[in-house]
């Protein structure tokens, strides 16, 4: 695998290694602890992939980091795990009609971990830090738009913006840190959440451990949990079978075979949106038809079979199912076979009757990708298109690929968050993550009318129109939603699954033998 | 004096070449530390914020002279990439230091299997006259040498990990929490090292004690009546470590240097892992730090092993 | 006593040739033809055990691996082949005139080689492979670049031994010119010990390339290597032990092949002395 | 008494020494001589017990003071040898250097001795290794004791080599070449030391040598041995004066002596060479841009010059600056000073060693071409065409006295005297005025000795070159050389025609030399 070498630093885009909810009763626990009580104490280790990008929740952008930081801050919203936002360090909000003011009220006695009760400085503080108002860099992108925080009394804050957006709510699960702590140099990471920091080494991992005066009474369970970097998924394998970690969340399909008898071995749609990503600026791809003739030669049965065991949900635009409100079903469109007459046909009318030859770039260090690339170049030939596949080195594709522009097509995965815009965002025309170059009036307008809607219906109609002009305008080939497969060991019961890329320890409980 | 000056002076040189091309390598490397830190998720303020942060605007050669001049008064630098706590990001000297000691030991657990069992198996090899026995060990460790390191790696971890339990894959301990469970993880890993090792020196062993044994010398020693194990332990053993002092000197260097693949493969966190990751982060100070210890080794180790020799053969001081 | 020109046959040079004239044999065949397509995926065959029809069974893809294996044996080959040509050549014509002629050239090279080998080769190759994009051709280039100073360093050796000796002391009162003194005179003299050096850089070149391939800088997918199948296929250990056995025991039957074949070299060079 | 009877021993299937009988007297120096393959030494490590695997005793038996200690068809007994060797009998070898061990002190080496065979207090082992240091010579025996063998000068080594061998008083001493390593002076010195041990403890020795004059001086009883077989034994007097054998009385006549010396006229005008107050240098260290190297004086001062068919000899001992100075004279050295006029083409050297002297790699044609295609690429007006050189090449092949058939054999198909025409040949294609030839007969067995020298003369008739002919050997030069020049210490302490020379030397050390080369 080669994935040995790059596997620590995956950003934001990782696939295999999403944890991604799936709230609609996919997840069938292998062994049903439910019956039995919940116990106290214990101490966890949770095999992660990634190393820290940063210990400062606001400029953490990595998902790897983000999904452990969680256990450690909270913001005054965060996500439950059916993907909607409950109330956390605040304890009730309104948002004014023209959703341009966000008054908060704030829970009681939440308490830091440095022991210091969460006021309403602490979180002006944070939100002006996160929001750019203290130094002109927003930390937190999507509270670009805060132009004033004001404290109203002890227990109120409110939060003024410069437009409305309905998903700004979204925003505000931006972690409360205690006030100033952002510019003490020595701070250790200090937040609200079930578990407390005690050690972050380089390359080894973090340990945190039960905070007492957690406002969630009964939560945290655990004494302690040890978040150990995991060198390699074949690593990970050989210390799960050793039984040195106790959970890991981003098991190959092989491994999860393997490892069925041992674990509780779950499965579930991750927040990946995969594809073959297409320059829409580059000739030949620049056609329409050419663009097309590709997502009819894509046979995805076959891909999804082969490199995810057939437990990846398709896709044919760039929505997630788990955002049920939002998605739309297209598979119809193209087919989830491949339908070499009609992508034959459409090559012959777009003058390439002997097909051409397309370059894939893909970032070598996943694994998933190149094998997904490496079952395309086979598909390909089969109309004629001779594709050929370029590995890049993580840092090489970011540049060249994804900032650059530079290529003809690439095999990628692009996470979600929670908001459904997250996705589609990108493929305006000047978008600047725009990186395929994907260009339709008709598209902009519709996205900029969702985006400017406060009417969570029409929101959603407006966003299934977008998917549809993505999809008939095959702005890239899409594939699937891998499936996310997650060993836990039988003595632990609780483990709930995201939508979005966190690991919950909080609920997680020793059962009694 | 002079010897030791002239030595020095290579050193200095030598040092200073490796940071230029080291330095130079980042420059011409796509990609850079930014957008390794802020992945796709990158905005332009944040981007034009952490450059500032870094000093990443300031020329290429101004850079240098100002990572140069910090290390000269001792300042290793800090990691672009590794954070200490919140705010601050982890000294290099820091970060080196914790990781170091899990790569030296590995080192010095190699190495002193390699020396326990390469120089008896040389030995014991050089003398029998059993032809099967020669052959069987010249097959055996050829096949030995012939493994790629992280196959070796692969298979031992498979073996003695998953199907004898002998230890638990993954289960590294650090040294500072519990020293015998470290010693006893780095078993393992210490042995993939360790084989295609043993077999290359005791077969370099082997041979040179066979040339030695043609030597004049030997005949001496048989005329005045000694027994073959009198002359090989009297005489032969000593003349023919000469050579294989520059061998294993070659190994130690090796070993310290970059058990990059076995660290690897045994999750080790130690700098050879610590390089690696910190060159496809474009981490840049870790980087050049870890190159110029390499470097260092090699000709630090290089050195000794031009002193042990002065030690072992009179013949050179003289010159 | 006489001489022979060629160096006396033994056990070890015909085990040697044997093992490595087997693998050579099924990569070049591997070059025009192969049992299956090496790329052709059947859902039906994945990770079928070996068996009459599929020699060492089949991978992740239902694809034959020993036609996988044939494919990478020449790759492989090639590779290895090529970076041992170009930096035994390289080495050669800087070892020779550094070893000749001795001075400030010679120190200025052996400072560079000694920074060269100072430095790490993964990060050498993986600079040079970033710069260059990966691929064939730039591993070979890296690598190439990375073994030069080793070959450099035999080659200077040789030539400063015989550049004293006393016919190439009478070559130079003849008048012979230095390149011809450097290449006609000296050169054929050291190939004997170039030979079995050549040897184990062509192992060396293959291992090298295996382990780049683990550490994920080597040559990329679907270009097939021995080292880039063995690093692909670890990860299948358990659950198909002989996608990994197969290249990897290949690489070891090569490697051991060439070890023996120079170890026989090595062993008639000096019953001939 | 000892025995060797009907020995015959074998390596690789061919027998190396053939139904050789010997006997040793008590008190007596046997001496065996032969030119090499005789099967001279490996007859003395037979008796020795020091063969080597390979070899197979075949036949015949060593019998020790009535004890069988080795029978043809059995192998090796080493225990029973053991008791043997370093206690009854010992052996002093060829290369004191390479017979010691490098890396440990000489007093320790010798103190084996006493280990092995004695018991002995640490203290008291030390006193007799010092004991005996001084009885063979060796003056300052404490800082010998504490010495590595690089640190001895040759017949320091040969001495301590001595010690060793005579330390616990055996019965037989084996000397294999024990003086052919040294320079005349300490030659003789050690055999005298060998005469004087062999006088004073009266233990046998068995003297091997192929050197005839040192046999002669040294021996009561003489064995000739050739191609394995004993040709003919007898007393030193009955050997050398009255031969039976034929093979005998070549080997002695080919002996370079003062009798058979042809005088020849020479014309001394117009030099082939001629050098002026030569000074040369020698840089000390390594080569590197830290060190520069100092510079170290090796001749000093040197005046003569070579005429057109003139031999002139130059002799001295080890380290005098032979070789220096012709290196300087042929501009191998460039750091002189002084003048060296030449008024020949470019003048050639040949080496004494006739196996480094042959490019390996190349056939015996080819090596004689190179030199006229290396004259014609310098000169066109040389330029000869590809048949030309070939019939040149075969033309010199012929004039050294070599058929053919050689034309396409390598060097390492050759023997040593054939390599030897062959560079003959090499340096003489040219037709240089001049050549250097450094101790060109030294390498090689007396026999084939004579016909090289008789070679070198003839083609100096015939090519009217003019040699420069290096040799620590006086008698050879004698036969050689129109006129001597005599080398120490850097300087040319005498020059002069070489009869005036001989019988009437000038310089005190000119005649130290001639005297102790009197046999």
């Amino acid at each position: 695998m080669k994935k040995r070498l790059f596997g620590l630093f995956l950003s934001a885009l990782l696939t295999m290694a999403v944890l991604g909810g799936c709230t609609d009763g996919t997840v069938e626990p292998s062994v049903d602890h439910s019956s039995k009580e919940p116990t106290y104490g214990g101490s966890v280790v949770v095999g992660i992939q990634q190393d820290f990008d940063s210990l400062d929740p606001h400029k953490a952008t990595a998902a790897g980091t983000k999904e452990v930081l969680f256990n450690i801050f909270e913001g005054l919203v965060k996500p439950d795990e059916n993907g909607n936002l409950m109330n956390a360090i605040a304890s009730d909000y309104t948002v004014s009609e023209d959703g341009l003011r966000y008054t908060f009220t704030l829970r009681e006695n939440v308490k830091f971990h440095n022991g210091n009760v969460v006021t309403a400085e602490d979180v002006k503080y944070s939100l002006e830090r996160a929001s750019g108002l203290l130094d002109g860099t927003p930390l937190v992108s999507t509270l670009r738009t805060v132009t004033k925080v004001d404290i109203i009394d002890e227990q109120t804050v409110q939060v003024t913006v410069g437009s409305a957006n309905a998903e700004l709510i979204y925003g505000f699960v931006a972690a409360i840190i205690p006030a100033g702590s952002g510019e003490d140099a020595t701070a250790d990471p200090v937040g609200t959440g079930p578990f407390s920091y005690v050690s972050y080494k380089p390359q080894e991992g973090m340990i945190v451990q039960k905070f007492a005066d957690y406002w969630q009474t009964g939560l945290p369970y655990l004494d302690e949990v040890n978040f150990k970097i995991v060198n390699s998924p074949d690593s990970a394998l050989l210390e799960l079978q050793g039984k040195t970690i106790d959970v890991y969340a981003y098991l190959t399909d092989s491994q999860a075979g393997l490892l069925q008898n041992d674990y509780q071995v779950l499965a579930s749609a991750s927040n990946v949106v995969q594809a073959l990503y297409l320059n829409n600026a580059v000739a030949p791809l620049d056609d329409v038809r050419v663009r097309r003739a590709i997502c009819y030669a894509l046979d995805r049965d076959e891909i999804n079979l082969f490199v995810g065991g057939g437990k990846g949900t398709l896709l044919s635009a760039g929505m997630l199912p788990t955002l049920k409100d939002y998605y739309v079903d297209l598979n119809d469109i193209y087919g989830t076979t491949d339908n070499q007459q009609k992508a034959k046909d459409l090559l012959t009318e777009a003058g390439y009757p002997d097909g051409f030859d397309l370059e894939i770039a893909i970032p070598s260090n996943y694994e998933f990708h190149m094998q997904t690339g490496e079952v395309i170049v086979e598909q390909l030939k089969a109309v004629g298109i001779n594709a050929t596949i370029q590995g890049y080195e993580w840092n090489s594709w970011l540049e060249q690929v994804y900032n650059g522009r530079q290529f003809e097509a690439t095999i990628s995965g692009v996470t979600s968050d929670m908001t459904p815009g997250y996705l589609l965002t990108r493929f305006q025309t000047d978008s600047p993550k725009n990186f395929i170059n994907f260009s339709s009036p008709e598209y902009d307008d519709i996205f900029k009318r969702a985006e400017n809607t406060m009417d969570l219906k029409l929101k959603a109609d407006y966003y299934a129109q977008a998917q549809k002009i993505l999809c008939d305008l095959a702005g890239s080939a899409f594939i699937q939603a891998p499936a996310n497969q997650t060993a836990i060991s039988k003595k632990l019961a609780g483990y709930k699954f995201y939508p979005v890329y966190v690991q919950d320890m909080s609920t997680v409980y020793f059962v009694e033998e | 004096m002079k010897y030791l000056g002239k030595k020095l002076f290579t050193l200095v040189m030598t040092l200073f070449l490796v940071s230029v091309i080291a330095f130079l390598s980042f420059e011409i490397i796509p990609g850079d530390v930014v957008s390794s830190i802020l992945g796709t998720e990158a905005t332009p303020e944040r981007e034009a914020q952490l450059r500032e942060e870094l000093g990443l605007n300031d020329p290429p050669v101004v850079r240098y002279v100002n990572w140069a001049t910090g290390v000269l008064k001792g300042d290793l630098g800090v990691s672009y990439r590794y954070s200490k706590n919140m705010n601050e990001m982890m000294p290099v000297a820091e970060l080196v230091g914790d990781k170091l000691p899990v790569t030296l030991w590995l080192a010095a657990f190699s190495l002193i299997m390699i020396i326990a069992v390469s120089i008896p198996l040389g030995v014991m090899w050089a003398k029998s006259n059993n032809r099967f026995l020669d052959a069987a060990l010249n097959v055996v460790t050829q096949t030995t040498m012939a493994i790629p390191s992280f196959f070796l790696g692969i298979m031992v971890t498979y073996i003695f990990g998953i199907l004898l339990k002998w230890f638990a894959p993954g289960g590294y301990v650090s040294y500072e929490k519990d020293p015998w469970g470290f010693a006893g993880y780095l078993l393992f890993p210490a042995l993939s090292i360790a084989l295609p090792k043993i077999a290359m020196t005791a077969r370099f062993l082997r041979n040179s004690m066979l040339k030695e044994m043609q030597s004049d010398y030997v005949r001496t020693a048989y005329s005045k009546g000694a027994t073959k194990r009198k002359v090989m332990y009297g005489h032969v053993l000593r003349n023919a470590m000469i050579p294989v002092i520059t061998f294993l000197g070659m190994i130690i260097a090796e070993i310290v240097a970059g058990s990059i693949v076995v660290e690897q493969v045994f999750g080790l966190p130690g700098v050879g892992r610590l390089l690696i990751s910190s060159i496809s982060t474009r981490d840049f100070p870790v980087v050049e730090i870890l190159i110029l210890y390499i470097a260092f080794v090699i000709i630090f180790v290089y050195f000794l092993i031009d002193i042990l020799y002065r030690v072992v053969d009179p013949r050179i001081s003289e010159k | 006593m006489t001489k022979r020109t060629f160096p006396k046959w033994n056990t070890y040079t015909w085990v040697g040739l044997l093992m490595t004239g087997l693998v050579l044999l099924l990569g070049i065949v591997g070059l025009f033809w192969t049992p299956y397509s090496t790329t052709q995926m059947n859902a039906a065959e994945i990770f079928q055990g070996p068996s009459l029809r599929h020699l060492f069974g089949t991978d992740n893809f239902g694809r034959d691996v020993f036609s996988r294996v044939m494919e990478g044996l020449s790759a492989t080959i090639l590779i290895s082949t090529v970076v041992v040509l170009f930096a035994a050549g390289a080495g050669i014509v800087i070892g020779a005139f550094t070893g000749y002629f001795g001075g400030v050239l010679d120190e200025i090279v052996m400072r560079i080689t000694d920074a060269v080998n100072a430095f790490p080769s993964i990060l050498l190759t993986l600079v040079i492979l970033s710069v260059l994009g990966s691929g064939r051709q730039n591993l070979i280039l890296s690598l190439s670049i990375v073994f030069v100073p080793s070959f450099v360093r035999i080659v200077r050796g040789e030539f400063i031994r015989l550049r004293d000796a006393d016919y190439i002391k009478r070559a130079r009162l003849m008048g012979v010119g230095r390149v011809r003194i450097l290449f006609v005179h000296i050169l054929p003299n050291i190939f004997s010990v170039f030979w079995v050096s050549v040897m184990i850089g062509f192992n060396n070149a293959i291992l090298a390339e295996s382990g780049l391939s683990y550490l994920g800088i080597g040559v990329q997918a679907p270009d097939a290597t021995l080292g880039n199948m063995l690093a692909d296929a670890q990860g299948y250990l358990q659950v198909a032990p002989w996608y990994v056995l197969a290249p990897g025991l290949t690489i070891v039957w090569l490697v051991l092949g060439f070890s023996l074949l120079s170890e026989g070299i090595r062993i008639g060079g000096a019953q001939d002395d | 008494m000892i025995k060797i009877e009907n020995l015959t021993v074998a390596f690789d299937g061919a027998d190396a020494v053939k139904n050789v009988s010997l006997e040793l007297l008590d008190g007596e120096i046997l001496g065996v001589v032969g030119e090499s393959g005789s099967g001279k030494s490996v007859t003395a490590l037979t008796l020795m017990g020091l063969l080597n695997e390979e070899a197979v005793v075949k036949e015949g038996r060593v019998i020790f003071d009535g004890e069988v200690i080795r029978e043809g068809g059995k192998p090796l007994n080493k225990a029973l040898y053991r008791k043997y060797q370093g206690e009854k009998m010992s052996m002093i070898f060829q290369e004191p250097m390479t017979s010691l061990n490098p890396t440990q002190r000489v007093g320790r080496q010798v103190e084996e001795m006493l280990k092995l065979h004695r018991e002995m207090k640490p203290a008291e082992r030390k006193d007799m290794v010092l004991q005996t240091f001084q009885s063979v010579g060796l003056k300052n025996a404490e800082a010998v004791y504490d010495s590595f063998p690089h640190q001895l000068s040759g017949g320091m080594r040969q001495r301590v080599m001595i010690a060793m061998a005579v330390i616990l008083n055996p019965r037989l001493i084996v000397a294999d070449e024990p003086t052919t390593a040294l320079d005349v002076s300490v030659q003789n010195q050690i055999i005298e030391l060998l005469r004087e041990i062999n006088k004073t403890h009266n233990n046998t020795m068995l003297f091997i040598t192929h050197d005839l004059n040192l046999a002669k001086r040294l021996c009561h009883r003489v064995v000739v041995m050739r191609d394995g077989e004993v040709v003919e034994s007898g007393t030193a007097e009955e050997i050398f004066d009255h031969p039976r054998e034929e093979y005998t009385k070549r080997l002695i006549e080919a002996v370079p002596s003062r009798m058979n010396r042809k005088k020849r006229e020479i014309v001394r005008v117009n030099p082939v060479i001629e050098v002026r107050d030569l000074s040369v240098f020698y840089k000390e260290g390594d080569n590197s841009l830290f060190t520069a190297g100092k510079m170290r004086q090796v001749v000093y001062d040197a005046n003569f010059a070579i005429y057109p068919g003139e031999s002139l000899g130059l002799v001295g001992e080890s380290g005098c600056g032979k070789s220096s100075l012709s290196k300087a004279i042929l501009g191998i050295n460039q750091n002189i000073n002084g003048q060296v006029e030449q008024y020949t083409v470019r003048p050639q050297m040949i080496f004494q060693d006739p196996y480094g002297s042959l490019n390996p790699a190349k056939t015996v044609g080819w090596l004689l071409q190179e030199p006229l295609k290396a004259a014609a690429r310098m000169d066109k007006t040389k330029a000869m065409s590809k048949s030309q050189m070939e019939e040149a090449a075969y033309d010199m092949l012929h004039k050294v006295g070599m058929k053919d058939k050689y034309f396409h054999r390598t060097p390492a198909q050759l023997s040593g005297g054939q390599r030897q025409r062959i560079s003959i040949a090499q340096a003489l294609i040219t037709h240089p005025g001049f050549i250097v030839a450094d101790e060109p007969v030294s390498a090689l067995d007396v026999t084939i000795q004579a016909q090289i020298m008789e070679l070198m003369q003839k083609l100096q008739e015939e090519m009217k070159v003019a040699y420069l002919f290096i040799s620590h050997d006086i008698n050879v030069v004698y036969q050689m050389c129109d006129r001597i020049m005599v080398m120490k210490e850097g300087r040319i302490v005498e020059i002069g025609d070489t009869e005036e020379v001989f019988t009437n030397p000038q310089n005190s050390y000119t005649k130290d030399i001639l005297y102790l080369s009197q046999a």
